[in-house]
């Protein structure tokens, strides 16, 4: 038994031993005890030698994905245990529900992390597969028409999206096998990431457009985005928050490793073009969609599909600064994102209500939370000293100099973002404050640690981080 | 026994080629049981290939996927789904979004489309022929675009399952595919109608009606 | 020397100014077949003025009182500035045009601020329209300054008057543009026909007399005065641009500077003639018609300025 | 003495995060004013001492390009401007604060703001200085919204961080191209690396734009008129003081000296936007109502003006004209520095009649100058200085700017030779228009009777607010009589850049200020006071001795209808009557319209006046138009069927797909 393995099993076992518990607060607890044991077994990682076996491995990569997923997973199942206290008080869930909700929520850590470390295609397909099923019996959770309807939409999307992604496997397969022969190793990523140069070049293509469509689905890429704000705005929020901030994460990390694979081979069509492409269609319409929106979930939801954009976008430039900026910007995105979502679930419970025109005044009356959403969407906005903006410096300066025309577009998407972000944010947080003024009983904690960790991040990376970036920016050519 | 490589080819061939002109079957029936039919028909001669790969390769635990295929696509699903047809009195005109003759021509150009794409594709260089993965390659398409052009939820289930008949098809085509993958495949069917059968529970009992556009009312934003 | 010219020159500038104000009145009297009043009649106006009581708003401030000396000195002051019989001053080198347009702004500034403290209507209306005549009036003659300075190579008076003397720029277009410009400029400035009419009263066309409608014995003398120090100002500022001829330039000897003082009385005459001729064929205009006027004079003063490059560049 | 600013700056950041949790009025603006006086010291000592550049390497920011710092001549002349405007507005603060609603909204970002314009200014790489020039962004952003509780400055709030925005985003842009493919972003390796035409091009529209934006040049200035005077009066005067000096900054650090050369026509282009800026906002500035939105507008036109010296400094410098554009920069910094005078005072100003008077309502003001004396010395002296009346600083600078426009007839292209003069005529109105707001300003806010009735009851602020008015009106009179002071600040800064020692010789003359080489042609700020100080004492001594009768005091004259009410004064919309006609269709599209009763009614006349930006209506709206369409057409995608979702995937599936069976 390796730590990956412990990584693994800690959510396993929660899994199936909040599937049993009935009581509220022991559940609540025991989930937040189960996703800190899995932070502490990941965060073991850093120590144990590097694991690297037929089915699993650990690679630079992946490990501080490993972490992160871990440490955002732990510090959810914090606000989590906060959120749902309230929302079985107001009777929006039944302690069934609940047991549901716990089990589900270690279920689809593992799933996350099950991707993370799967050596193995298949593998990896089946944990996306698996995160797809658990959160859509999430996003589900609260049984009103809304949310059954996105979860179905979320269902169907996401299936047919994850099919299409098998079918890039399966072609993945048969490029590999005449080249390495039958069996497991013509699957894993230690093993095909040599021999890719004399596989075939057009079956490689034709099994990236499978896998960039099919996993790009999850992604949120524009135009395959649809399930992902209904299914961000009708879910419980501590889920809306792990959608955000892991699960689109580690459906680019699919595409990632795709797009690794195929650098190696001379012949393919370079896949760059394509997820500048997506990239930027996502980046504009998410932006532009933002400013319609009347749910404020929903909007957050359209604000990761314009920063999954970017980050696409900057791994589809490529290069050192772009791919470092892409590894950044998931990171701060997610902790963000997630930081945003942990905010807004309080405000969603303080105020009654999610429809941005009747909350207002946030500032005023509840300070701790609205300085913190403001903090939040400053965050994602890209204003420094935080850490998006850091990323977000490095794509547009490396575009610039690269390709003068793209940044056209790109800077046009962001500005538009901006807009309707700040918009938002404006008549959310400040102004005279409306509706219910009560205090809040919220945990601040997971929210601020957020903020604090993207504050840090913008100024200053701790050398082992940059050292990771760097080698899988160069991996990623 | 042992076969020539022509008589596995010809006869991996042929049944994909009837996977494939099931899948155009599908798209042109106009009624619901007709749909229920052509894909059952569909899955069995699916079953068959797998079998046929299972005895022609000597893979023999492609003929699990073989009976999954049999068992669930051939006959359990299409049974349910024609229970649900019947039970929810659903009409049982399949309703198009694209008419009938369209979509043919339109899935007529996602075949040709297969085959341009693996036309570059040297014959040594992959472990399927390259007929074959054209053929599950259109066979894919056709599902999705079944999914697209057909308004009925039965109709979008069964789209899916056609496009999984595709990835199935390639899947069982290949030499030596670690078991994973089959594995996964039949059991994401399995998932999809499990889950699909919780929708549908909570659709009949919020919505009585599998018409998807009645769900649609709800797509948020407009309270 | 020169201060000893500086000096003589201050003092030569007050003791004129009343005689030619006196003179345009005579000449405009005579042209429109009058007596009029006696030429030295400002004079004693202004010494009748110095004498009454002055009455003062009840809530008039410091600067109201402060203004009427402040306008006076800086007028006084740029009146010196002006090389008059000689172009050897001692104040040359402290002040240039630009600087001389900038201490008329000055005064212009003090005089319109006094105007508005009393708040009444009559002094917003004067000092409204005077500000709106100031402010198309000054970008006019800093065209007219690029167009001499670019000619001449500098902006110092005294300077252009000596190379304008030496006739190397002979007769040009810009010149006369110019000329035009500045001499509408100061019609305008000085509060004169058509743009304004410093002999009415209480008419809603005013500007100028509006503006010190609420002053009263010494301070009107000084205000007065001040508009008399102004016209010699301007003459003689037209006079050193475009006719600096007589001027004694250098050291000057005494002969020189006799010829220089007896030019200067001669152009200040002639200058006040021609002002009295224009002033009684022209007609008074609307006051919104003053924007066209100066207007037209601001354009007036960049053609000059862009001819010279035209000129230059053929 | 970088250690000196830097940990002025840090004490400063630090005080923002204290004062987050402290809301100690005095503690924060106190230790605000320490900082700035320290950073503001340091800065001057080393200026006067010259020497080389300092530099500090910080080990936080791009992993592998930590923080550069670096204190040369260009930024220590900022420096002195940021701080000492932010030493005085402290101190002010120490009494305004006292006045703020929710102090809690002002004190943590007001040291962050300051402490953002000083990094801004030391950074010497692209990452740092875009930190600390947006940090300023959003910490001015957050002062803005002090009084967030009105709609209208929400608004001013939105539209000025949007277009901060975008101004940074140019900005970064910018520094993409300056720092290549490679990512060098320390300046250092900027200025070592060669600049091709078009990219240079490119580096000096996008500085333009970028850095424009933020100093309110036309047309992007529609943000400043709102957002400016929407902050409390001491931040006011930081935005427009200082803020936009460090946007100067960055253009000049851009063109100057991370540029290697410069082309002729990027000066046009300068000369004519600085010019346009110039006018409009001076134009703007007659007709505001509001006392600070006037002050605000005044600040477009003044950085126009710099922009416009600017612009001439480049068009000689490409020209082989180092000695004139060297001359024309000075021009610039000296109008820059004298601004941060002029404006710092009057916004400063226009606090403490806010504080007194609770209103910016020109319509609701009058009479200050009997009740806030001192304010209303203080307030006439920055009126004066920014209308160009000598011997102030303010004419001082436009002098030298005369001067170098003058000068602009040796250019040898035809354009700049027709742009120049045109250029100046543009500058030479707006400082007459100037004269007129200005006039205005001060004639209806402080002179006449009162118009409201808190107006009337009016008191004088208290000292801590007074005391930096009084300093700010003594260094305008100051530096307009010894032109020489600034001078030797901006020596050095011209030395670095052009590498000449053209303006010591000047500098060496304190009194009198002239163009190199042209001793004939001179001002002399304290020679014409001097002079004008002689004939009004000789004024006064004589005619006081000819009537020596006091004055009398009775009710004012009117022409004989005296009339007490003070609605009959003339009015700030009256007063500005015939500008706004003159230039009523082509810049304002003022619309006035006249509601007169029927003879026998009994409701009083009204005259509703109205006036647009046209820049606004021209470039503003219709963007806004169109990003409402655009985002509505596209809203319908939130709405689409799971159909038809999945056809857009369908869709893009098999545009991939044909994509590559065509590629191959």
């Amino acid at each position: 038994m390796s730590a990956v393995h412990f990584v693994l099993l800690a959510p396993l076992l929660g899994s199936i031993a909040l599937a049993l518990v009935p009581y509220r607060r022991a559940a609540a607890l025991g989930n937040v005890a189960v996703s800190a044991a899995t932070l502490a077994s990941s965060l073991s990682l850093f120590v144990v030698e590097p694991y690297r076996g037929t089915l699993l491995f650990v690679d630079d990569f992946n490990i501080y994905l490993v972490v992160l997923t871990a440490f955002v997973a732990f510090t959810t199942s914090l606000f989590s245990s906060s959120y749902i206290a309230h929302e079985v008080e107001t009777g929006r869930l039944t302690p069934n529900e609940l047991r549901f909700y716990h089990a589900m929520y270690q279920a689809f850590v593992l799933t996350l992390l099950l991707a993370l470390v799967a050596n193995n295609l298949g593998l990896m397909w089946v944990a996306v597969e698996g995160a797809t099923l658990t959160t859509a019996l999430m996003v589900g959770l609260y049984r009103t028409h809304e949310a059954i309807e996105a979860a179905w939409k979320y269902f169907i999307l996401c299936g047919v999206g994850i099919a299409l992604a098998l079918f890039g496997t399966i072609l993945m397969y048969l490029a590999a096998q005449p080249v390495m022969g039958a069996g497991l190793a013509a699957m894993a990523w230690t093993e095909l990431l040599g021999p890719v140069a004399q596989m075939d070049p057009t079956i490689l293509n034709l099994a990236f457009v499978f896998l960039l469509i099919g996993y790009g689905t999850k992604v949120g890429l524009a135009p395959l985005h649809a399930w992902l704000p209904d299914a961000h705005a009708e879910g419980p929020t501590p889920i809306s928050a792990v959608l955000s901030g892991l699960l689109l994460n580690v459906a680019l990390y699919a595409v990632l490793r795709f797009k690794m694979l195929l650098a190696s081979n001379e012949g393919v069509i370079a896949p760059g073009p394509l997820m500048i492409s997506m990239g930027l269609s996502s980046l504009l319409l998410g932006s532009v969609m933002l400013y319609r929106r009347r749910d404020i979930k929903r909007m957050f939801a359209y604000s990761s599909i314009e920063h999954m954009g970017i980050i696409t976008f900057a791994f589809g430039m490529g290069g050192a600064f772009a791919n470092f900026a892409g590894l950044l910007h998931m990171t701060m995105h997610s902790l963000t994102k997630s930081a945003i979502f942990f905010a807004v679930g309080h405000i969603a419970q303080v105020k009654g209500t999610q429809k941005i025109a009747d909350i207002s005044g946030l500032t005023a009356s509840h300070p701790a939370l609205g300085w913190g959403l403001v903090l939040g969407v400053v965050a994602i906005a890209g204003l420094p000293p935080l850490g998006i903006f850091m990323s977000e410096f490095l794509v547009l300066t490396s575009t610039m100099a690269r390709q003068p025309l793209l940044a056209i577009p790109l800077v046009l998407g962001l500005l538009l973002g901006f807009g309707a972000l700040i918009l938002r944010l404006q008549s959310v947080a400040f102004g005279p404050p409306s509706g219910r003024t009560g205090p809040v009983t919220a945990s601040l904690l997971p929210l601020y640690a957020h903020l604090v960790l993207v504050l840090i991040a913008g100024l200053y990376l701790p050398p082992p981080l940059v050292a990771w970036f760097q080698t899988v920016a160069r991996l990623l050519g | 026994m042992t076969l020539s490589e022509s008589t596995i080819y010809d006869v991996t061939h042929l049944l994909d080629g009837t996977v494939l002109l099931l899948s155009f079957a599908l798209l042109y029936q106009r009624r619901l049981f007709g749909v229920l039919s052509a894909f059952a028909l569909q899955s069995l001669v699916l079953a068959l290939a797998a079998a046929w790969q299972a005895f022609a390769n000597d893979a023999p635990h492609l003929y699990i996927t073989a009976g999954i295929a049999l068992f669930f696509k051939t006959i359990i699903i299409p049974l349910a789904l024609h229970r649900i047809v019947v039970n929810l009195g659903i009409h049982r005109e399949v309703e198009t979004a694209l008419g009938i003759g369209a979509t043919l021509i339109v899935g007529a150009s996602l075949a040709a489309l297969a085959i341009v794409l693996v036309l570059p594709v040297t014959a040594a260089s992959v472990a399927l022929t390259r007929e074959n993965l054209a053929l599950s390659l259109s066979v894919v398409l056709l599902g999705l675009l079944m999914m697209i052009t057909r308004r009925n939820a039965v109709t979008q289930v069964v789209g899916f399952m056609s496009l999984e008949n595709g990835l199935l098809l390639a899947a069982v085509g290949v030499r030596g595919m670690p078991f994973v993958v089959e594995i996964s495949a039949a059991f994401a069917v399995m998932v999809a109608f499990i889950i699909f059968g919780v929708f549908f529970f909570q659709i009949r009992e919020r919505f009585d009606t599998l018409d998807v556009s009645y769900v649609e009312r709800f797509r948020g934003e407009r309270h | 020397m020169s201060w000893l010219f500086q000096l003589l020159q201050a003092a030569l500038v007050l003791a004129a100014a009343p005689l030619l104000t006196g003179f345009v009145r005579v000449l405009k009297a005579r042209l429109l077949g009058r007596r009029g009043p006696p030429l030295l009649q400002p004079y004693r106006d202004l010494l009748r003025l110095l004498r009454k009581d002055p009455v003062i708003a009840d809530n008039a401030s410091w600067l109201f009182r402060s203004a009427p000396y402040l306008g006076f000195a800086l007028i006084w002051l740029g009146a010196c500035l002006v090389p008059t019989f000689t172009s050897r001053m001692g104040l040359g080198a402290t002040a240039d045009f630009i600087a001389l347009m900038g201490i008329l702004a000055a005064a212009r500034f003090v005089t319109t601020l006094a105007g508005l403290d009393v708040g009444t209507a009559f002094g917003g209306i004067g000092s409204s329209r005077d500000i709106m005549i100031g402010a198309l009036a000054e970008p006019a003659v800093l065209m007219v300054i690029f167009t001499i300075s670019l000619l001449t190579h500098t902006t110092s008076l005294p300077l252009i008057s000596e190379f304008m003397q030496t006739g190397a720029v002979g007769l040009r277009v810009s010149l006369a543009l110019a000329l035009i410009a500045l001499v509408m400029v100061a019609i305008a400035e000085n509060a004169r026909i058509p743009v304004d009419n410093p002999a009415t009263h209480l008419e809603l066309t005013m500007v100028h007399e509006a503006m010190v409608l609420e002053y009263s014995g010494r301070h009107l003398a000084l205000i007065d005065a001040t508009a008399m120090l102004k016209l010699v100002l301007y003459v003689s500022l037209i006079a050193a641009i475009f006719v600096p001829f007589g001027m004694a330039t250098g050291a000057g000897s005494a002969g020189a500077i006799a010829l220089g003082l007896a030019t200067w009385v001669g152009k200040l005459a002639a200058g006040g003639a021609l002002l009295a001729v224009f002033e009684t064929s022209i007609a008074k205009m609307r006051v919104f018609r003053v924007s066209e006027f100066l207007g037209g004079a601001l354009l007036l003063g960049l053609l000059a300025t862009l001819y010279l490059y035209v000129t230059r560049a053929l | 003495m970088l250690t000196a600013v830097f940990t002025a700056a840090l004490a400063l950041l630090l005080l923002g995060a204290g004062g987050a949790v402290l809301r100690q009025n005095t503690l924060v603006y106190g230790g605000s004013a320490a900082a700035c006086a320290v950073a503001f010291l340091a800065a001057l000592l080393w200026l006067l001492g010259g020497g080389e550049p300092e530099r500090l390497v910080l080990p936080v920011g791009l992993p592998w390009l930590p923080v550069q710092l670096r204190l040369d001549a260009l930024s220590a002349f900022f420096l002195l401007l940021v701080d000492g405007l932010g030493l005085l507005a402290s101190i002010y603060a120490l009494g305004y604060g006292r006045h703020e609603e929710e102090p809690q909204r002002v004190l943590p970002f007001y040291p962050a703001f300051l402490a953002g314009m000083n990094f801004a200014l030391l950074a010497d790489d692209a990452f740092s200085f875009l930190v600390a020039w947006e940090f300023m962004s959003l910490a001015s952003w957050l002062l803005v919204l002090a009084s967030h509780r009105q709609p209208e400055t929400r608004r001013a709030a939105y539209i000025y961080l949007v277009m901060a925005a975008f101004g940074t985003a140019a900005l970064i842009l910018a520094f993409g191209v300056l720092a290549g493919p490679e990512g060098g972003y320390a300046f250092e390796q900027m200025r070592q690396r060669p600049d091709a035409f078009w990219p240079a091009t490119l580096i000096a529209f996008l500085a333009l734009v970028g850095a424009g934006s933020k100093a309110g040049l036309a047309p992007l200035h529609v943000w400043l008129p709102l957002a400016h005077p929407a902050a409390p009066s001491h931040v006011s005067a930081l935005m427009s003081g200082a803020m936009t000096k460090v946007a100067l900054y960055a253009i000049i650090r851009i063109l100057f000296d991370l540029l290697d050369s410069v082309v002729w026509w990027w000066g046009l282009v300068f000369l004519l936007v600085g010019g346009g800026s110039a006018l409009l906002g001076v134009l703007f500035a007659t007709v505001q109502r509001d006392l600070k939105t006037l002050l605000a507008s005044s600040t477009i036109e003044n950085l126009g003006v710099v922009i416009a010296a600017v612009g001439l400094a480049i068009a000689f410098k490409a020209n082989g004209l180092p000695l004139l554009g060297a001359v024309a920069l000075v021009a610039g910094l000296f109008h820059a520095l004298n601004h941060a005078v002029f404006k710092g005072l009057l916004f400063l100003g226009a606090g403490a009649v806010l504080v007194a008077t609770g209103t910016r309502d020109l319509e609701r003001l009058g009479g200050l100058i009997h009740r806030m004396p001192y304010t209303a010395l203080a307030f006439l002296v920055g009126c004066a200085a920014i209308a160009a009346i000598p011997p102030l600083n303010g004419f001082a600078s436009e002098w030298l700017l005369f001067q170098s426009v003058i000068e602009g007839a040796v250019l040898p292209q035809w354009s700049l030779q027709f742009a120049v003069p045109v250029v100046g005529a543009l500058l030479a109105l707006s400082a007459a228009l100037a004269l007129a707001a200005f006039v205005r300003a001060f004639g209806i806010a402080f002179l006449g009777r009162p118009r409201a009735a808190e107006t009337a009851a009016a008191r004088e602020v208290e000292a801590t607010m007074r005391v930096p008015m009084g300093l700010l009106a003594a260094l305008a009179v100051l530096i307009g009589l010894v032109p020489g002071l600034a001078l030797r600040v901006i020596g050095p800064v011209i030395e670095a850049l052009f590498g000449t020692a053209a303006i010591s010789a000047a500098a060496g003359r304190f009194l009198w200020l002239a163009p190199p080489g042209r001793l004939d042609v001179a001002y002399s700020g304290f020679g014409l006071f001097a002079a004008g100080a002689v004939l009004l004492v000789l004024t006064v001594a004589v005619v006081k001795r000819a009537s020596r009768t006091a004055p009398r005091r009775s009710a004012p004259w009117d022409c004989g209808f005296p009339d007490p009410h003070p609605a009959t004064q003339y009015s700030a919309a009256g007063f500005a009557q015939p500008i706004r006609r003159v230039f009523a269709d082509s810049v304002f599209r003022a619309v006035e319209r006249v509601d007169m009763p029927a003879p026998g009614e009994q409701r009083p006349a009204r005259l509703e006046l109205r006036f647009d930006d046209r820049a606004w209506t021209l470039i503003y709206a219709p963007i806004t138009r169109a990003v409402g369409t655009v985002t509505e057409r596209l809203n319908v995608l939130q709405f689409l069927t799971i159909r038809r979702n999945l056809s857009l995937m369908f869709g893009a599936l098999v545009l991939l797909l044909a994509i590559i069976a065509v590629l191959r």
